[in-house]
Order: C-alpha cells, then sequence, then structure tokens
C-alpha cells in the first residue's frame, strides 16, 4: 500500500532534495548529523557565515535524509537512532573531530530565558537604561542595582553584577537584559553523530578533552625523561636530569660514609644532625638535654 | 598511551603528525589500529602546541604535575 | 628522544623492544636508524624494569630540564 | 647535643650505650659530664630501638630541621 | 651511569671532557669503552652547562619533587 | 668529591673499590692522587652499603622535601 | 659516622677537632682508630667552617635534603 501512495505523492522538492543530498553525501567524506532541538535558527546562518569555507550546512526532514543515505549505500540501521527531532546536516571534507572542535569554539550567544543560568558574568552596566520610572524601579532596587531617576527614566548609577558564570539569572531582568542587548547564554550545536570514511562516531566522542591530551602528552613526556635518566641515554635535556641524579647519588654517598670535603661537609652533617634530631627527638620527653631540638 | 607515543616520536623526529604517520607507527609497533582515534588524536594534536606543553612542564613542575595526581 | 618515545610506544604495545621492532618503529616514523644505537638503547632498556621506571616517573624532576629553554 | 653525639658515637661503633661507656667518651672529649643526665640518657636510650629511629631520620630530614626556618 | 660518573670526575677534577679523557677514565676504571657512546655523552654534555645543573640539583629540590604530591 | 665519583664509576662499573682502582682511576682523571684521602675514602666506603644508600638517594627527595611546602 | 659523630662532638664541647682530640675520643668509644682517617678528617674539617655549615644544616631545610635525594 505504501508502495502505491509513495509512487503518487512525492512532490517534485523531495524528489529534488533527496537528489541534492545524495550528491552531498557523495561530495563530502564527513557528513554530521547536529540537533536542531531548541537552537535558535537565527544562529544558524552565523555558523553558515563563518564556516563557508570549510561546511556546508543543511536543514532537511529526517526521512529524506534517510532515504538519500541509503540510495547512497550508507548503512542506515546505524544512524536512523540520531534521525529524531529537527536536525541540521554538516556536510565536509574535514575530520570530523576537527569540525565539532572549531563549533566549539565558536561563542554563539543567545538571549537569556526565564530559568537560564549565566554562562559568562552579567553585568549591568551604569547609565540611562531607556525604561521609564515604573515599576521596574523596584525590579532592580530587589536585585540591588543602584539607580536614580533622571528625566523620567531609570538611569542605573554602577555596574552592577547581577549573575556569575553558571549561576541562574534572576527572571526578573531577563527583559532588561534584552532591552540593553545583553546576551549571557551560549548556544552550541549539538553533534549527535559523524559518518566519515565508512565510520560512525556519536557526539560525545567528538567532543576532545584538550586537557586531557594535555595532560597525557606531559605524562609521557616524563616517562620517557625518566626511562631516558634510567639509561643514562646521551641526549642533552635527559643528561641534565641524569647528572642532577649522579651529584645526589655522590652527595648521598659522601653523607653516608662521612666522607668530607668543602662541597659535602652540607651533605655529610646534614645527614649527621638529622639523626642526632632524630634520636634527640625520641628521647626528648624523657630527658631534659638541655638543648632545644627541632622536632 | 602508544597513541600519544607514537605522536611524540612523530614530533620529536621532526615529522608531521598526521593519520597516515601516525597509522604507519602504530602499525610499525604491532598496535591494532583504531582509525577513530587516530583521527581524534590528529585532530587534538593540531590544537595542542606541544612544544608549548613541555615548555611549560619544564617551567611550572607543581601545575604542570597536577593532573597526575 | 626518538629512541625512547619508540621504546615506550613498544612497552605500551606489549610488544619486546628487540632492535628490529624498534628498527621498524622508527623507520616507519620516518627516522634514519643508526644501527648501534639501537643495539646500545636495547641493551641498556634489557636491565631496567620500565613498568618501575614508569611508576616513578611522575615525580620526575622536570625543573632540572627547564635550562633548554 | 654532646650526650646525644657521644650516644651516637658509641652506636655507631656497635657499642653499648652505657653509663659507664658514654661518661668515658664524654670525659674524653672535655665534657664536664652530669651524672642525672647521663643516667637519664642511658635510661631513655633502652628504650628505643636506635637503627629504626636513625633509618627514619634520613629519610625525613626535612621534618626534623622544618621547624628551625 | 658510569659515563656519567666518569664525566663528572673529569668536571670536578676540572679537566675537560674530551672523548680521549673519558675513555682514558673508563678504560681505568675496567669499563669496555663503547665509542659510539663516548662520542653522543661528549657530545650531549657541550650542549649542557654542568655547574648550572649541578647547582640546580642542591638547589631546587623541593620544586624538583613537588609533582610527586 | 673527585674520590666519590671514581669510588661510584667503580661501583657502577661492578668493580670492587680499591686502593688500587681508585688510584688508577683518579690518576687516569689527571688527579694528583692523595694515599691519605684513598685510604680514608676505601676504609670508609667499606662500612656503607652503596647500593643502599643510592636507592634511598632515589627514593627520598619526594618524602624528603614534601613537609617542606 | 664515627669520625663525623666524633667531631661534631668536639666541636659541641668547644674543643678544637685536632688528630689528637679525635683519636682520644674514638678511643675512648672502643673505636679501633685507623691513622689515615684521622688525618683525612681533620684536613678535610680545615676547609669546613662546621659553625656555618651546621647552622645551614639546621636552618636550610631545603638544602639539608637536597643531597639524600
Amino acid at each position: 500500500m505504501s508502495l502505491t501512495v509513495k509512487q503518487h505523492k512525492i512532490p517534485q522538492w523531495k524528489i529534488e532534495e533527496v537528489k541534492e543530498l545524495k550528491e552531498k553525501i557523495k561530495q563530502y567524506k564527513t557528513v554530521i548529523i547536529a540537533s536542531l532541538d531548541g537552537f535558535p535558527t537565527d544562529k544558524l546562518h552565523e555558523i553558515r557565515k563563518k564556516f563557508r569555507d570549510v561546511m556546508e550546512i543543511k536543514v532537511s526532514k529526517n526521512r529524506l535524509f534517510e532515504r538519500a543515505a541509503k540510495e547512497s549505500g550508507i548503512d542506515v540501521s546505524k544512524i536512523e537512532q540520531y534521525l529524531t527531532g529537527t536536525n541540521a546536516f554538516i556536510f565536509s571534507n574535514k575530520n570530523p573531530f576537527e569540525i565539532s572542535l572549531m563549533l566549539s569554539k565558536f561563542k554563539l550567544k543567545r538571549y537569556a530565558l526565564p530559568g537560564d543560568k549565566a554562562d559568562e558574568e552579567v553585568v549591568i552596566p551604569a547609565g540611562d537604561t531607556g525604561i521609564p520610572a515604573g515599576p521596574m524601579i523596584s525590579v532592580f532596587g530587589k536585585l540591588k542595582i543602584p539607580t536614580r531617576v533622571q528625566d523620567g527614566k531609570i538611569t542605573i548609577t554602577k555596574d552592577t553584577v547581577v549573575a556569575e558564570p553558571g549561576q541562574p539569572i534572576p527572571p526578573e531582568i531577563v527583559p532588561v537584559l534584552q532591552k540593553l542587548g545583553i546576551m549571557p547564554v551560549y548556544v552550541k550545536l549539538r553533534l549527535k553523530v559523524a559518518y566519515h570514511d565508512n565510520l560512525i562516531i556519536p557526539g560525545e566522542q567528538l567532543e576532545l578533552k584538550l586537557d586531557d591530551y594535555k595532560s597525557q602528552i606531559l605524562e609521557s613526556y616524563k616517562n620517557a625523561l625518566a626511562l631516558g635518566v634510567e639509561i643514562a641515554y646521551p641526549e642533552p635535556e635527559i643528561l641534565k636530569i641524569t647528572l642532577g641524579k649522579a651529584y645526589r647519588n655522590a652527595m648521598a654517598l659522601a653523607g653516608e660514609s662521612g666522607y668530607i670535603t668543602p662541597e659535602s661537609a652540607q651533605a655529610v652533617f646534614s645527614a649527621a644532625l638529622a639523626k642526632a634530631y632524630a634520636l634527640a627527638g625520641a628521647i626528648s620527653g624523657k630527658v631534659d638535654l638541655g638543648i632545644q631540638i627541632p622536632t | 598511551m602508544e597513541y600519544i607515543y607514537a605522536s611524540l616520536l612523530l614530533h620529536s623526529a621532526k615529522k608531521d603528525i598526521t593519520e597516515d604517520n601516525l597509522k604507519n607507527v602504530l602499525t610499525a609497533a604491532g598496535v591494532n589500529v583504531d582509525e577513530v582515534r587516530v583521527k581524534a588524536v590528529v585532530a587534538a594534536l593540531k590544537e595542542v602546541n606541544i612544544d608549548e606543553v613541555l615548555k611549560n612542564a619544564a617551567a611550572m613542575p607543581v601545575a604542570a604535575a597536577a593532573p597526575a595526581q
């Protein structure tokens, strides 16, 4: 039944769109499905403009994309779970992780809605608000924003922070923020899945934690230094540490064997003193040694 | 840590950390290469300045070591 | 540091650090392999408990390497 | 600290820390021996595992010296 | 560590760390000298300010040890 | 410190720290050997478990330095 | 360490660290005195300002810990 229905009812624009999607799937190595649920459409325009050279973004119906994908030879069973809600389809030849990084670094801001948390410090700047004196005065008062009335308009007398990053934004102030053009909430395109070179990469994997990479690099480097020192690998950056180790070994040996030179005297007497203090400390509760023991 | 060691090896040898180079090194080491991981590492290391990280490591041992805790 | 990173890569991949393995990895990384050096590193590492060394590596006085900046 | 140094000297020479031994050493060093103190030190050290204390001392020189800062 | 101790011995005796000097010391210590290693050590040490390193080794133990916390 | 470095060199090369060996190494390093010192060092090191000292030297800095922070 | 403890005892008792004094103290402690070591220690201490060293040893925990590394 559905077959006959489709054959008769598919409008031309749908056929055209599937064809276009198929061309893009063929043309680009990476296809990313991004959720538009709760995403302001005007912001999509900003993203398009910013990344015009590296990606194409198309908003389309899930069914049409699914059909185009299937006809392009993609195993749709692996992506159909992501084809719900409103989606944008990003086409690019870049590595999907790079696209994810680019998008996450591009800060898009929007106006606050009641119930939002601030993504950055929200400051009500000093100056004329243009708001007529009236009930808003008490709203400002409640939020401890100093005001005075000038020419029948509310003027704020001092820059005032109304929300720190992560804090909820007082709902009363939301209209004021709009009026003042303050956008304290970030919007981010949520990437649901990437298809790239026959690989399906779920969205959560696409988020690279650069700090983790940095600490892994550091750890690897330290491991390399440690191993290098262990085998006295002749490379300047390792030798510096190895020389220090050899020096401290020599000092420790001088200290423990009581071998005194002007260089080792400090080590020798420090070792002896540490032992003397430890012993003195161990009996200081019972004996008056007539000395001050650092414990 | 194989992917990181392989990347640092390439970096140390002054070669670009590309997907192909990384795969070559890992394969030569007998590692079963995970394509997704290779792509992730290459993308991440494009953003991370390795020399910078190592330089900071040397200059700020305490802060630098913190993540290792 | 190439020889060290290559050795750590092999160790991390649970492969033996043999001359052949080391040479393979280094060659794959585009390093001009120095046979003598390979021999020296392999011989030296045979006497080292690498896991033990890495366990203590976090304590590495990186500051000592600082003057390299 | 004379009494402590003398005790450590005896211990280090593997001699018993007795009142006589301690007095001998102190006298040889020209110290005016305080009998009560000698008794007290000898008695107190009997209850201490000196080797243990010294071993820990080697490991914690800073802790030992720290209050002097 | 033989090559390192030998180098520090020469440094401490205010002799230049040359290939010949290093070989002499190592041979006298009964070490089977590896020419390549001697060359490598001498070359690497040319880039290192030993006095500086030793000064730091003695003066900066805290910074050095801190990362281990 | 020449005498200590020379001793560590011998120890590291798994040679006995005898007066002769020490003198050989020091002479090869161009040091004017002081017989008294050689005898003193050899005697002193006989009482020390060098491996133990080196192990502690490597293991200690962290614990030792930590409380000072 | 006997020679060091004996020296510290003398120093602490405000006596000169001479060969004779050192020998007396060591003998009183039952130590088989090694003339060469006595000479070596006394000679070495002539080059060292003990008060200064002890002050630093007690007052600079960091420096104190350094040699132990």
